[in-house]
């Protein structure tokens, strides 16, 4: 699959933007702008943009507690991520989800949930309406390796499987769940093998290469837009940051020697530098993206701190839809 | 006018329903060809095929946490449970998701789910295939629940549900479900929160849930023999819940008493005495009594079931302390 | 693994008591002594009894709505699984149980579940305190296919997998979850393939061989007392009646074809007949433990048709320990 | 005396049961090595190693089913599930099973098994970090549900928990996990069904549950500047529940008032209003009220938070509504 100048070039935009907003969240979360929880995705950026590079906004994505590079890539704009995160009514979820429960349903960012598991079968169940209605739309679910062990992770799969169902399950193993090791988590830690014992298509992907994410999407998407069923992507990735903010980045978990063999793997640095030796584009085309991005960012963060915090009386509103 | 059971009434809400809007299917174990375990879906994988009535494997959570994302994306799934025990699988998925996304996403999703099976103690069906838990999902903010206890409410009831945005958990008692009663043609519904008057009366107020309306009604008309006027208010829908009219009773009798099947504690009763108590205070002539099913799990020998229900003998016994106070 | 006479005559009686006692308790059901649901085990015999034929009382056998014969291999004797059915005080649950709730701690029963999963997590936790306390004894799960799909199974067999639990997990695929076919449930029906991708150990089994299933059993026992983990049996197998009393025995799922031909498997009358063959019994064995059988079947019966009820007073007693 | 905090109180009652009895085992995400999500075994996995601190995936249906296998054949498990809303996945197991046991065996086998973890709403952890969903445990039989609100009952009613053979729900406040009271060196129990006088009073009494018992008192203290003077009671388990404390405490003041920062439907407060009006209805002067959290899942702003929870000015102001009663 070949890629235009301008869609490489947007690629690396995307994930710029979800970089430099987590990384703006993380400042923001020690200076105590951030009053909850926040699980940055820095290190995993090629995934949620190789995927979301092909999807519209009719495609339904779900995603989990680690989920601000999920709604960014589809499409939320950072400004809107930040100020939820800050609890403001500009928020995208007006202020009630914070970092773990991001819904933009205009884009089909479908939400991000604080349970680790129910993305799984929400985004099987936006492939059973595409299916009934005909729409085309494709379902899709990001989780990690800790979801991977869960009930919802096998009845999801199967019944995406038995039903043939547009669903693209991308699996995000970044080899810990908080701080326990996948490998302790499991014995079998190749989940495209583990998908096709269900009859789904896979594919086994490095996680941090931003080419091999989109080509495998871009796969999978087509197999389930032409009826051809589900699709599992098994992303090899690393988050560089701690689990949460506030949390050690090692922990008793991993050492300093992984995480730095990992960080000389950066999706970003690796993918800027490939296009720079094919030829692809030159140093000034990323300098102007990373101005462009920076000022992007730098604005969000002010419209986010500037904004004003939801009114309380609106509390007990939108319980039930009348 | 004709007379149906209370479960053809609901199916033909079902069905007029599905005929009406092609984006309503029905999930369950069973509800395929076979037509569903009770007979809720006979007759309409002939007329919509797989797609609209399919057959899943046993993964309750599975397959409501798959209509959960089916409703937020513009279809109208409708759950057939079989018995409401199964759905304790699925209680992460219904309080943690079905029931906040409304809200969560400030009214930009919906959420028209009907989660439809049966509950209630009937037939030695022993304690997995016994259970109401109403009280949990009146608990949770979200959630609709509906109690029908007749045909003609369950089909209203049924129709409502179907038409509606949020979440709604219809529950249908065992020991109803093949009890007769007239069903006009003509279309209709009936909305939430609105109580029924089961019965005039003037004595006292009784409250009956579910299974118990009948009982209950049957003890009443014992009593009126005796010149005891007895109100009996069937509240249908428990969440919302209709207190007005509850209110409005205790306001003319000054007497009331709670009688449900399931469990006391943190139950439906104990919810209407704590609102009947706090804002019908001065109404009251003597202590809100709560008469419920026994603080046990449901046996499955039919003696030992028999003592677990509220029977004939303790209803009557129940209204004359209460009107002896 | 070679088996005494008294052995091999031992598994066609607990065989034949299995059937007995079912066959009683489907006309009992017809003549309403059975006040709530029955589903016989009739067909599946073998694998109930080539399991139980090699566990102790200390071994924990937890099992589903399906478990007379769970119970019978097990131990209980038929009268009070006759009783409990009957709904009598003599039954082993007292009466509180039924057909689906057969608990009988004394002989290792721990009970059946009128909800279909719980029983796989259930062993797993056995497991667990065989081998905190160091019993060295094995925790069992009974299941069929219909639990496969449930999210139970896949947490259950990863559980046991990662900590190398003493657990045999009994997968009896009898094609058929009440009137849904597993062919329909899942794209991939061999458990024993999908038990290995979870890391265990697994056996693909005829379940109306009761030898062959004695034989896995065997050899998974003695890998879980030996410290090597869990085994799964994935037993092939069919119920040659309804669902459950009182339900069609063919449905609008079966065929008389598909039923005659696994009628003609039958494995009590398969083994009688090798036993002959074989010469390792004569047709006079099988005759004094056929009327043996009967005997006890009759009286069983009796005894349990004229057992009191449970005393309505004791209806609240033992939901908590004091 | 020494002071320890909440946490530290309940990891010291866990530690000594953990050295007595080698059948104890922890079972959780993160329990292991880095010593729990909220330090309650720091410490423990050093002494005792991975078989009794058992760090697990995340499956909570699967590990609470596991511990539900282990506690019938011997052993007692402690499930630390971090936040209660994560066991919700596991509710099938809970009722159907864990709550049901010992009854469907007649009594021959135990439940002794353990779930402690946080509830509450606190520092904007959002709607699935934030619940409390007591009121499910207790209208099931079969649960003792534990609701410790300071370190002193914490320490000595978890021991009472692990020392029984009931299944126990131990739920520990967020906003308490850190406040510190006295707790003595030497060896004390806590029984259930003993409420707490946390403060004599005369003209109403006030129930308060959880984190609401702080509030209550900091409110009392200043109406007793003005003579008001209130009684407290902190009925530290809700199931069983020690009505008899609450109906004394009525008998005295004549006026009740439930305090409780969960939703009201269904509740805690509804149950002890109704058993309070059936039971002491002659001993009040006044309707019994609640005073609960805004029944709406729990949103994440601070702002927004903060508007659920009953806070001192609604406290104080229904205080003195029910006075003027
Ligand atoms: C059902 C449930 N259990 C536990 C948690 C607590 N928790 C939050 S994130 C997390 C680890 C998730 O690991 P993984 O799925 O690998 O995602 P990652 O954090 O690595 O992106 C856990 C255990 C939760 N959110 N939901
Ligand atoms: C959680 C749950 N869902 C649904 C049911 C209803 N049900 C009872 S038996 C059964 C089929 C079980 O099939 P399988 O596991 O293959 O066992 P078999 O009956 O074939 O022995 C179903 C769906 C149940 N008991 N529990
Ligand atoms: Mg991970
Ligand atoms: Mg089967």
């Amino acid at each position: 699959m070949n890629l235009t100048q301008a869609e490489h070039l947007a690629l690396y935009r995307q994930m710029l933007e979800i970089r430099r907003t987590e990384e703006q969240l993380a400042k923001a979360h020690q200076a105590g702008l951030i009053p909850g929880a926040c699980h940055t995705y820095i290190g995993q950026e090629a995934i949620a943009t190789g995927v979301c590079a092909n999807l519209t906004a009719q495609d339904a994505v779900f995603s989990t507690h680690r989920g601000h590079g999920h709604a960014l890539a589809k499409g939320v704009p950072p400004r809107q991520v930040m100020a939820e995160l800050f609890g403001r009514v500009t928020g995208c979820s007006r202020g009630r989800g914070g970092s773990m429960h991001l819904f933009s349903p205009e884009v089909g960012m479908m939400g991000t949930s604080g349970i680790v598991g129910p993305c799984i079968l929400q985004a099987t169940g936006a492939g059973y309406s595409s299916r009934l209605m005909n729409t085309g739309a494709v379902g899709v679910a990001f989780f990690g390796d800790g979801a991977s062990s869960n009930g919802a992770f096998h009845e999801g799969l199967n019944l995406a499987a038995i039903w043939d169902l547009p669903v693209i399950f991308v699996f995000e193993n970044n080899m810990y769940a908080t701080e326990v090791a996948f490998s302790y988590a499991t014995r079998n830690t190749d989940m495209a093998e583990r998908a096709r014992t269900y009859g789904i298509n896979a594919y086994s992907v490095d996680g941090n290469d931003v080419l091999a994410v989109h080509q495998a999407a871009h796969e999978g998407v087509q197999r389930a837009r032409a009826g051809q069923g589900p699709t599992l992507l098994d992303c090899k990735t690393y988050r560089t940051r701690a689990h949460s903010e506030g949390m050690p980045s090692l922990g008793t978990y991993r050492t300093q020697e992984e995480l730095d063999a990992w960080k000389a793997r950066d999706p970003i640095t690796t993918y800027r530098a490939l296009l720079v030796s094919e030829g692809i584009a030159a140093e000034s085309d990323f300098d102007a993206i990373d101005a462009e991005v920076g000022a992007l960012i730098d604005e969000s963060f002010e419209f986010a701190k500037n904004s004003p915090y939801p009114d309380p009386a609106t509390v007990a509103e939108h319980i039930f839809s009348s | 006018m004709r007379e149906l059971t209370f479960t053809a009434a609901a199916r033909e809400a079902l069905a007029e329903e599905m005929a009406r809007d092609p984006s309503i299917f029905v999930v369950g174990e069973g509800v395929g060809e076979r037509g569903g375990n009770f007979n809720t879906t006979t007759g309409l994988y002939e007329l919509y095929g797989p797609m609209r009535l399919r057959d899943t494997p046993i993964v309750e959570r599975g397959f409501i946490g798959m209509c959960t994302g089916a409703a937020m994306t513009g279809t109208r799934p409708v759950v057939d449970f079989m018995f409401v025990d199964f759905i304790l699988d699925a209680m992460g998925e219904l309080i943690n998701q079905v029931a906040k996304i409304q809200y969560m996403s400030s009214g930009r999703l919906k959420m028209p789910l009907v989660l439809r099976g049966s509950i209630g103690i009937s037939g030695a069906s022993a304690t997995h295939h016994s259970g109401s838990y109403f009280p949990m999902f009146v608990n949770i903010p979200g959630f609709r629940v509906v109690v029908p206890t007749n045909a003609y409410d369950a089909k209203g009831l049924f129709k409502t549900a179907l038409r509606g945005d949020d979440p709604v958990i219809f529950l249908e008692h065992k020991a109803l479900l093949n009890a007769k009663a007239q069903v006009p043609e003509e279309e209709y519904f009936i909305p939430f929160g609105q109580a029924a008057i089961a019965r005039e009366g003037t004595m006292a107020t009784v409250v009956a849930v579910g299974s118990m309306v009948r009982r209950v009604l049957e003890a009443c008309d014992a009593l009126a023999s005796e010149g005891i006027s007895i109100e009996v208010i069937d509240p249908r829908t428990l969440a919302p819940l209709d207190i007005p009219t509850i209110l409005q009773s205790v306001h003319k009798t000054g007497r009331l008493l709670i009688v449900d099947e399931t469990f006391a504690p943190c139950g439906i009763g104990a919810e209407i005495a704590a609102q009947v108590t706090a804002q019908g205070f001065d109404d009251l002539d003597a202590p809100i009594q709560r008469l419920n099913g026994v603080y046990t799990p449901t046996p499955y020998s039919p003696p030992l079931e028999a003592a677990v229900v509220p029977n004939t003998t303790q209803i009557l016994q129940a209204i004359r302390d209460l009107l002896a106070e």
